[in-house]
């Protein structure tokens, strides 16, 4: 099938990429999650895939996965919930966050034709390394899916061959770590971060561990962009039983967004 | 880093330098001659290695077939092979300048043997253990911390090996810098499976030598068990150009055609577990299924990467062996042999039984009895319950 | 059969004649090369002979006095230095025509033993235990009765150690004919205390060989614990014409100036106690006290005689460590180098570590390490239950 | 001081030993029992000598000596009790049957004394074979005190050596083993017992297991007489309530007659 004209990552502006869990709390409210960020002015989306043995996220979207596991998704649904935020008002890129193991057991050739029948821009693997990753990278530049690749403080040398050939934004660990709320960022952070900008031809977004406007201030002169995920899922927990009930439903998604604002405030002004 | 297609590095970014230090130091390692010397003066003076080569007469005269030879893992220091393994790599960690351990554990045998490496060498020590294994193995927690460790239990998943491993490596990745993650099987991220298997092969290359010794031939057929498969690599491995069987048994729990089992070759398919491409045990949508045997140490969803591997190819035959079959094997070999193995190890003797009746008296079979049972005495006296009254 | 004015055959005019067969068989044995052969390859096939001297390496360290090296006992199969005992007296019996096995334990150790090599051997085995050690001791229980023991507890008296004895020997009066008592431990009539301390020699004779050979000299002090003391007597005796210092260490419990103790040299006068002359814990009329260690293996009113020997020439010094000294020497050994000791082998340490304190680096200290500890660790949990929290 | 003319074991009558334990039930008790059993024709008695490890002891002597000492027993008082005995009346010998080590215990002079003090006549240690007896049989001698030697079945060889210059009476375990009540001979008895009457100058007397007036009788014909102990005292432990309440003392001290006589039927008659 021909793939229509792809989405891109804007480069012009700071990015506000966040992460959602597919089918966290369930279907129905992640694409209203979706449609209220793409309002808030989210760059992008990042959908997490559930996983067994999330071993790169902290508990915060462990859980998260958990439940959303029990409630029967798939790797399959969770593309499929794309193409129905699709017709659901959902435009800006959409990028699948999955571990690796889910992709390998759909066929190379499914996977892709899910990928294109479901809009879905981008691809991320977080145990998927560079070394591990050269197949994968060459399938998804031939069905033009961006393939997001990510480097850490520990990467090192490594950076630059990263880097180099990287799609639509550079994931930058910003601590040693597994996904979750911060408090502290890395001390080497900064050098860090220049090291990274030296040497990506694209943007660079920073992500694992951002969860207030201050920490996002401290990182606008740094980077191009901030990915915001278990800081979301912890609200979207809190707020589950609220969103599920159909009676404070839209009071609990305004409050959902009024926290998607305090933290990307520095960004809007 | 692969064995035919298997194995590999399906980590974290982050995870990647750490691993490359590893592959360096250990290649640093291998062309330093002390380093060795070491490993093999701590395997015999703190370990007690060579373990013995012991004929089963008086099972192998009861069975009236082939004769049973066992390697006697179970006399290590800590009761288990798992010491090979924890000491080659805490010298590893030594000479890396890293002082702090991180282990996973199921039963806790892996933990044990961190933990006791840890405190001979000073280092610091922290164990990630599922919380309801915590609950099963009181009396391996109780040591561990007698060993000066930390044991944190783990809530996330099912609270068992697996999650445990999970947590550990989360762990790893937010500390990498100054510890040095101590994996218990040949499994993970390469270089672990080919690290592990090299630290447990002195299990092999003992077994051979003292076996050519002992009866001027090779025995018929070599047997240990799997779970992640660390003895059995360490077993089969210097026999792999050998003319000689060599099986390995998994668990086959409630039975192979049931849901509940461990046989993760015969039943499982192939994809990534904890870094590695390997067969697993897995739903069609990928998700890792939890495994059930009676045995914790082989309770484990995937298997190392080589194993994989020997099976693709044919070299080594992996077989699987119930619950019953193993806790019949176990007593078996108590009342002849006096020798209680491990729930784990008696799997490999349960296919050794079975096979030995059907082998003549001038064959022979040679099991890696990888444990002692004493850390299972619980759970037979849950089962066997009978037995005491 | 005498050490001195100790030892001797104290027992009922029915077992003067099993005792005589008994010497008699030994001394046919003795003329056997092929005996002595096949004790040697049984504990090297079988329980892991030679067991490893270990250089306490990070302990000596700590302590900055003299070097301390572990004769580690613990690593012989079944976990203690009682199945060399087990395997001498076994091969005996088979040579005797005897195929079934009588035997009292206290914590279970030598009754596991007994058991292990009846199994091995093909033979019957009864098991006494005071029926207050069967019930402290039931993991211990069901490792004897899987290994296809019959275990008897024994109701009379305290019902504890002694009275297994008492009973024992009891039985053994009414079925000597076709059973063989296999006393586990340096006491009872002659000729069990030499034949005992011969079959435990094997310690001190490659413990003795094995320093020499890293160390080039001899130890400055060799130290054991004594309850019936027969891994202090394997231990000592080869070292007696040389110039070392030996101690062996007895229970001092709650204290020996209190009346919970086991230190039987230490406290106890000249008596005859399971058909020995010996040194025991008796009122002014004469009858035995109970005594009291924490450690079950060392919870014996009575002394190997040949112990009694040695204190009354002054060959050995014998001293005493509390339940709280051993259970801080447990602890420290565990957290400094890996090995969790018996509680037995706790109390030689606490002497060891309070003696290499006050010596210099040129010293060297020798532990009979006699068993591992992992047998006690519901005990420790009961005791150190914070450790846990 | 001197030592009276010494009674004697008698030769010319079936002898009937009885065995009790001193102080089980009581001081008191014994010794009325003791005088029951001179008037039911007792030969001698042997005195128990209550023992916290008795080995040579089965079930029943045991708890009888677990109960004396309890209520203080000491090898002193028990000898003093054959003292008290003889004030009361008993006459016949008297044999001290005790454990060695209580007997190690005493200065050798004070354990002669305490045994001519009370008037003891024999002295019988079944943990003291013949290898470890010399000195004591020497003493004796010397001292003029019966001590009784022990053969087995399984003596073999060695009976012709303790059979010479044995005192007073032979004592044959008729069954291996220790004290208790048997239903049935040894196989072997028979040729034993002809074997021990073959080699010893003396009476021989066979005990351990000796229950029924059955037994007695078939005995008869082998030897020279029968030691009852733990048939005696399992019925004083059953009359032990009985015997204590001096209500019903005295119809106790009747039953247990009545049993001793149901036993030594065979050697009155």
């Amino acid at each position: 099938m021909n793939t229509p004209l792809k989405r891109t990552i804007p480069k012009q502006q700071f990015l506000f990429i966040p992460f959602i869990m597919a089918g966290f709390p369930d279907e129905e409210i992640t694409i209203e999650l979706a449609l209220s960020l793409q309002e808030l002015g989210a760059s992008a989306i990042e959908l997490g895939v559930p996983y067994s043995d999330p071993l790169a996220d902290g508990p915060v979207i462990q859980q998260a996965a958990s439940k959303s596991l029990k409630s029967g998704m798939t790797i399959q649904r969770a593309m499929e919930l794309v193409g129905k935020m699709r017709k659901k008002g959902v435009e800006i890129p959409v990028i699948l966050f999955t571990y690796y193991n889910p992709v390998l057991q759909l066929e190379e050739k499914s996977f892709f034709a899910l990928m294109h029948q479901n809009d879905i821009d981008g691809l991320l693997i977080p145990d998927l390394p560079h070394e591990e990753s050269q197949h994968m990278r060459k399938r998804c530049k031939q069905e033009k899916i961006m393939y997001i690749s990510l480097v850490a403080p520990t990467s090192d040398t490594r950076i630059e061959q990263i880097a180099t050939g990287a799609e639509g934004f550079l994931y930058c660990v910003s601590s040693l770590g597994v996904t979750g709320v911060r408090n502290e960022l890395h001390k080497d952070i900064i050098s860090f971060l220049a090291t990274v900008k030296r040497h990506s031809p694209i943007p660079i977004a920073v992500g694992f561990g951002i969860s207030s406007d201050t920490q996002v201030k401290e990182l606008m002169p740094l980077c191009d962009g901030v990915i915001v995920g278990s800081a979301l899922l912890k609200k979207i927990g809190e707020l589950e039983d609220l969103l599920l009930n159909p009676k404070t439903k839209d009071q609990a998604v305004y409050e959902f967004k009024q926290f998607v604002l305090s933290i990307v405030t520095p960004i809007s002004s | 880093g692969r064995f035919g297609q298997f194995g590999g590095k399906f980590v974290p970014e982050t995870l990647m330098n750490s691993l490359e230090e590893i592959e360096q130091a250990l290649e640093d390692a291998n062309n330093d001659e002390g380093f060795r010397t070491e490993y093999i003066r701590l395997l015999k003076q703190y370990s007690g290695r060579p373990t013995a080569l012991t004929y089963a007469d008086h099972l192998s005269s009861v069975l009236g077939g082939a004769k049973i030879y066992f390697k006697r893992e179970d006399l290590n220091h800590t009761g288990a092979h798992k010491i090979n393994n924890a000491i080659g790599q805490a010298l590893l960690a030594k000479r890396m300048g890293k002082r702090k351990i991180i282990a996973e554990t199921g039963a806790g045998q892996h933990g044990v043997a961190a933990a006791t490496v840890a405190a001979k060498f000073g280092m610091e020590c922290i164990v990630f253990m599922g919380e309801e294994d915590v609950r099963r193995q009181e009396l391996n927690v109780f040591r561990m911390k007698l060993l000066g460790a930390t044991v944190i239990p783990v809530t996330s998943g099912n609270a068992t090996l697996k999650d445990a491993t999970n947590e550990a490596i989360r762990y790893w990745v937010q500390h990498c810098e100054d510890h040095f993650y101590m994996i218990g099987s040949v499994v993970g991220p390469h270089p672990y499976p080919e690290m592990v298997r090299n630290f447990q092969r002195i299990i092999g290359d003992e077994a051979r030598e003292q076996f050519l010794t002992r009866e001027g031939q090779m025995p018929t057929t070599v047997i240990a068990c799997v779970g992640g498969g660390s003895n059995a690599a360490g077993m089969f491995y210097p026999f792999l150009a050998d003319d000689v069987e060599l099986i390995g048994v998994e668990a086959a729990g409630k039975g192979i055609d049931t849901a509940l089992h461990a046989a993760t070759i015969t039943k499982g398919t192939i994809g990534v577990i904890h870094g590695s491409l390997t067969y697993l045990l897995q739903d069609e949508n990928g998700q890792i299924i939890e495994p059930y045997s009676i045995s914790a140490g082989l309770d484990y969803p995937g298997v190392g990467p080589e194993h994989a591997y020997f099976a693709s190819v044919s070299r080594v035959q992996y077989e699987s062996v119930t619950d019953d079959e193993a806790l019949y094997a176990l007593q078996f070999v108590t009342k002849t042999e006096g020798i209680i193995p491990a729930i784990e190890s008696a799997h490999a003797l349960a296919k050794a039984i079975e096979k030995a009746k059907h082998m003549s008296t001038h064959e022979s079979i040679l099991v890696c009895l990888s444990g002692r049972g004493d850390k299972d005495v619980h759970t037979l006296m849950e089962r066997l319950g009978g037995i005491t009254s």
